[in-house]
């Protein structure tokens, strides 16, 4: 095992815990884009947060950030394949057909 | 180079045949280098005649270039075929010329439909043909087709006319073909549908004008038997 | 050349055998056993596979009649023995033998260390596996028979039972698969990480042997690509037996998404068997040429070029399948963009043979063997990942002869070339020759028998998985018939002509010459230990000097100089 | 050979060797995590892809219950504040607190399960069942899937516990604390996934 000098956990969570009602809080605004980008926004901070000081990748090794960037990048290039297919209804020369039910 | 196996019949087939007989000459080309070098170096270098090998890394300058070059030269054969690819691509698959007529094609498990519009030229009209594995098409004119299935996945597929697209259940898919000259051309389904794969068999026949007309005549009142086919509304 | 070892490794006497059958054989944590295990399983599951392809070949050579040792081929039955006959001979019989079954056995030896660093999870990797083949093997038991929507199990067909008539056998098939990933999952996780953290002292990252970083990259490749397909597999289960609509757009789901799944996957697993066959033709040429690997480092990166690209092309398997027009662009440049990367490494083998003093063992001539034949399964890829082509050929023979001008080259021709490489090392005695060149006269030949005249009918417009073409005029043509029966007949040739590699495979184990420590005077690790190695591989800890194809150095008195010797 | 036959599970020269750094176990959990982004990553992106095409799922999803998420989003971030103070006691080599504190992580796991199973009989009761649309196959299949994963957690943090409270195996404290957060991170995106965009 590692020495490893243990940040203040319980100020992280509070901090945690305190972003999630900021996130709870967002609806009230009545603005959608601004409730989505705060949500997710928010999401983000909490994941860096839980990864960088809980699962101490903030002191891992360049290596293992690498692997995770890697993984998400990926499934950013998923995404972005799929999108033009599965996220329209309409492209070049295909449209969807009225489905059933959403 | 694909004629001599199956003759093309339609307009975008001849770009199709072309990029074909490109792509074999460039790849046919490192192929046969390729070979060529792979057997002349085991004969040559056959322990019979090289009793003692050389200690040659391949890190230095000199000797990288016996892979560099070729590896530019594979890049700019690479480049040449994408050119072609993506003009024939976008000639076939994305640029519809404008339509003589429009024929909408359904499919199910295991069978073809295909609806004409009938001699009005107006589709959803008493006088629309529809027709089981059977579709009639004239010679020359471009048609536009409407594709899609009504169950899983088929493919329409007429190799005489290098055409091939999936009928997706859920989209409409749009495309083109001319065909060249008259004669009785094979439809199949080139994407597994259940156990009947092997029989949505159907048949294309390319006829003159006139004649073309003529059939159209004689069978504009639809066949009692396929009014319950649903063909889904775009 | 046998049993000339001019610098005698320190070597202790084997190890005397203690334990049970059990213990020793089944539940072992020795990775030698678990690779040997992975090994036969594949074999097995090969014959089965290639079993299955008799019949569907005589099928279509004789439509409608009584196949010998099958009876009269159904459409369903025709239909799910291609699917099980492709999912078998990659996930199966490729993936276990060229990945797990070498990856097992020549990484903890080849990079010096005793064992996996988790043994155990290694050996629950072998069970998750062998359960898998299992699951498979019911499928084909359960009413409505065994699935039958190809090995791209595209839905709708797949999704439900309605559509493709396997109620069981559908759900069944995929949980085998999703069974088998998790086996692939784990044992990879093992590779990867024996390979980072266990090499011998001294062994930096240009002196690992090239099988060992394919074997791992393909790992790698594995795991980041096999999780979409995974969660596609959850919801196609769901589809199949909760009755949710992820994939039938009737009620709000999309086909195309499961295809965009499965190739994101599917095609990075094309690289996932190719790179450690690649690998294992790089050991082979080396040796038997008594050769320095030309460019290792060029070798490396491309290895590392291909990787990353193989990421980018999935949707050229999609070009006519409904995906938008535009993107086709876009993956035709990616896809002949990969044929770069790999044109180099092939080019770096042919020029690794210049110079050499070449002698053709068994395991050399099925090297060889390899090279010349996915050249001509990697030229056909250009034709295939080239869009405008591809829909002409999408679908049809040709592409079935492509890849398996890429697969039967991996799977079959390098996997032998690693049997007969290695088999001294696995049992301490050497496989018969002539016995060695029966086998690989019968099956290359045959090989190409078989494939070459597949292309062409393919090219005549021969769609796949179309049990019979009675129904279409231009294809039952006699003279493509003709072309149908001769690969069948060549289908049966190569088949029969396993029997000798059985035979001689069993029959050396325990009655061929016995092997000395380093019958192939390599310079690689696995051999410097004793034949068969014991468990814990080395007698003592072992360090390494040098990279890994030191052959004919000048001024050495030997033309080889192992890893491990001190200068 | 005698020598390592007899040890070689625990003190193997394979796991005595480490060429990266980082310790096996720690390597290869965090490989585990890289499969288990790309398996949710893939689950998630077919989501988003449906989503975003589909505007009326927004009415769908005002049927969460966003309480229950909220709840439960607070659950999880405590266990795995319980769970890395766990690690931190392991590393001090109090086997017995980070069995503690493990302890409490499985129980809070508890608390989420049955959040999660009063929050699925709440809307099955409502109606809103696997089948009523795509959008709760989605959401059913999702949080499902992370729910396996908290099981999984909580039986993995079971048995390091165990041999936590006894001083044995103390890395591997950590290792299960890698997994638990992960696990937490996931929850973390489908909270604002399910509960929040509406």
């Amino acid at each position: 095992m590692t020495t490893l000098t243990h940040p203040k956990y319980g100020a992280i969570w509070f901090t945690l815990v305190v972003l999630l009602g900021i996130s709870l809080l967002g609806p009230l605004t009545g603005s959608t884009a601004f409730v989505l980008l705060l949500a997710f926004g928010i999401a983000v901070v909490k994941a860096g947060m839980v990864a960088a000081w809980f699962m101490h990748l903030a002191v891992e090794r360049r290596l293992i950030w690498f692997l995770m960037i890697t993984a998400l990048a990926l499934m950013a290039v998923l995404f972005f394949g799929v999108a033009p297919d599965v996220m329209r209804d309409q492209g070049q020369n295909w449209g969807a057909l009225a489905a059933g039910k959403n | 180079m694909i004629d001599l196996l199956l003759k093309n019949a339609s307009r975008s087939g001849v770009e199709i045949d072309k990029l074909f007989d490109l792509i074999t000459f460039l790849v046919g080309f490192w192929f046969l280098l390729a070979e060529a070098v792979l057997f002349g170096l085991v004969f040559r270098f056959h322990r019979s005649r090289s009793p003692r090998a050389l200690y040659v890394s391949g890190e230095e300058k000199h000797q990288k270039r016996w892979i560099a070059v070729p590896h530019v030269l594979v890049l700019l054969c690479d480049v040449v075929i994408i050119a072609g690819t993506m003009l024939v691509w976008s000639h076939v698959k994305q640029q519809l010329p404008p339509a003589d007529a429009v024929v909408r094609i359904g499919s199910q498990q295991w069978a073809w439909v295909f609806t004409l519009p009938g001699p009005d030229g107006v589709f959803d009209t008493p006088d629309d043909i529809a027709r089981v594995n059977e579709l009639h098409v004239r010679s020359g004119a471009v048609y536009h087709f409407e594709l899609t299935a009504q169950d899983v996945i088929h493919c329409f597929s007429v190799p005489a006319f290098r055409l091939k697209q999936d009928a997706v259940p859920g989209r409409l898919i749009k495309g083109w073909f001319a065909a060249l000259e008259p004669g009785r051309y094979d439809i199949q389904c080139a994407e597994m549908c259940g156990i009947g794969h092997g029989l949505m068999a159907a048949s294309l026949y390319v006829e003159e004008k006139e004649q073309h007309a003529r059939w159209l005549q004689e069978n504009a009142a639809p066949p009692r038997e396929l009014v319950a086919f649903r063909f889904p509304n775009p | 050349m046998n049993a000339v070892t001019l610098t005698p490794p320190p070597v202790t006497a084997p190890a005397p055998v203690r334990g049970s059958f059990w213990s020793r054989y089944v539940f072992s944590t020795d990775h030698k056993v678990i690779a040997l295990q992975y090994l036969f399983t594949g074999m097995a599951m090969g014959v089965l596979g290639g079993l299955m392809a008799y019949v569907f070949r005589m099928q279509l050579a004789y439509p409608g009649e009584s196949v010998p040792g099958f009876g009269v081929v159904s459409p369903g039955k025709y239909n799910s023995l291609v699917t099980l006959h492709g999912t078998i001979m990659i996930f199966w019989m490729a993936m276990p033998i060229l990945i797990a079954a070498l990856g097992n056995y020549l990484i903890p030896l080849m990079i010096g260390c005793d064992d996996m660093v988790f043994p155990r999870l290694n050996r629950l990797s072998y069970q998750i596996f062998l359960l898998s083949a299992v699951v498979l093997l019911a499928s084909l038991a359960v009413p409505g028979g065994g699935f039958g929507g190809a090995w791209t199990a595209y839905p709708p067909l797949s999704s439900r039972g309605i559509w493709n008539h396997t109620p069981l056998g559908a759900p069944l098939w995929l949980l085998a698969v999703a069974l088998e990933i998790v086996a692939f999952l784990m044992g990879g996780i093992n590779f990867i990480t024996t390979l980072m953290n266990s090499r011998a002292p001294g062994m930096r990252m240009h002196d690992i042997p090239i099988v060992v970083w394919m074997i791992v990259v393909a790992s790698v490749l594995f795991m980041g690509s096999v999780g979409p397909l995974v969660a596609g597999a959850v919801m196609m289960l769901m589809d199949q037996v909760a009755g949710t609509a992820f994939f039938d757009p009737a009620r709000g789901g999309d086909p195309l998404l499961w295809q965009h799944l499965f190739w994101f996957f599917g095609h990075p697993e094309v690289y996932v068997v190719l790179l450690p066959a690649l690998g294992v033709v790089a050991e082979i040429i080396t040796v038997f040429a008594r050769k320095k690997l030309f460019g290792y480092r060029t070798i490396l990166y491309t290895t590392f070029t291909t990787a990353v690209l193989s990421f980018f092309v999935w949707a050229h398997h999609q070009f006519v399948a409904g995906i938008d027009p535009r993107m086709a662009h876009i993956f035709t440049i990616t896809t002949l963009l990969i044929s770069v990367p790999i044109a180099e490494m092939i080019f770096s083998f042919i020029a690794t043979l210049y110079g050499g003093s070449i002698t053709l063992e068994l395991p050399m001539l099925w090297a060889l063997g390899f090279l010349a034949d996915f050249l001509l399964g990697g030229v056909t890829g250009i034709y295939l990942g080239s869009s405008g082509t591809d829909i002409y050929l999408h679908d049809t023979y040709f592409v079935l002869a492509h890849f398996h001008y890429t697969f039967v080259p991996i799977a079959v021709i390098a996997g032998f070339a690693a049997v007969y490489h290695w088999y001294p090392k696995m049992f301490g005695r050497h496989m018969n020759k002539t016995l060695g060149h029966l086998h690989f006269w019968g099956t290359v030949l045959p090989f190409n028998g078989i494939f070459i005249p597949l292309f062409l009918t393919g090219l005549a417009g021969d769609h796949r998985r179309i049990y019979s073409y009675a129904l279409f005029k231009e294809l039952a043509r006699p003279e493509l018939q003709q072309l149908r029966v001769f690969a069948t007949i060549c289908t049966v040739i190569m088949l029969l002509f396993q029997t000798p590699f059985f035979i001689n495979f069993f029959y050396s184990m325990f009655r061929g010459a016995k092997a000395a420590d380093n019958p192939w005077r390599a310079t690689t690790l696995e051999w410097a230990t004793a034949t068969p190695p014991p468990h814990g591989n080395f007698p003592h800890e072992i360090a390494v000097y040098r990279g890994p194809y030191e052959y004919s150095v000048p001024g050495r008195p030997v033309d080889f100089w192992p890893q491990h010797e001190p200068a | 050979m005698s020598v390592h036959a007899a040890t070689l599970d625990h003190e193997s020269l394979a796991c005595r060797r480490c060429a990266s750094g980082i310790p096996a176990g720690r390597l290869a959990l965090w490989w585990v995590v890289t499969s288990e982004i790309v398996i949710f990553g893939g689950l998630l992106a077919s989501y988003l892809l449906f989503r975003l095409r589909h505007v009326s799922w927004g009415e769908e999803a005002a049927h969460t219950n966003t309480l229950a998420g909220a709840t439960n989003t607070l659950v999880l971030l405590t266990s795995s504040l319980f769970a890395v103070l766990a690690h931190r006691c392991a590393t001090q080599g109090d086997g017995r607190g980070a069995s503690r504190f493990l302890r409490f992580t499985i129980a809070l796991g508890g608390v989420f399960l049955i959040v999660k199973a009063l929050e699925y009989t709440g809307e099955i009761h409502h109606g809103y069942t696997l089948l009523r649309g795509t959008f709760w196959s989605f959401y059913y299949v999702a949080t499902g899937l992370h729910a396996l994963h908290v099981v999984a957690g909580m039986i993995a943090m079971a048995v390091v516990s165990v041999g936590a409270g006894r001083g044995r195996q103390l890395q591997r404290v950590e290792l299960v604390g890698i997994y638990w957060h992960f696990v937490d991170v996931v929850w973390i995106f489908l909270f604002p996934l399910f509960y929040i965009a509406k």
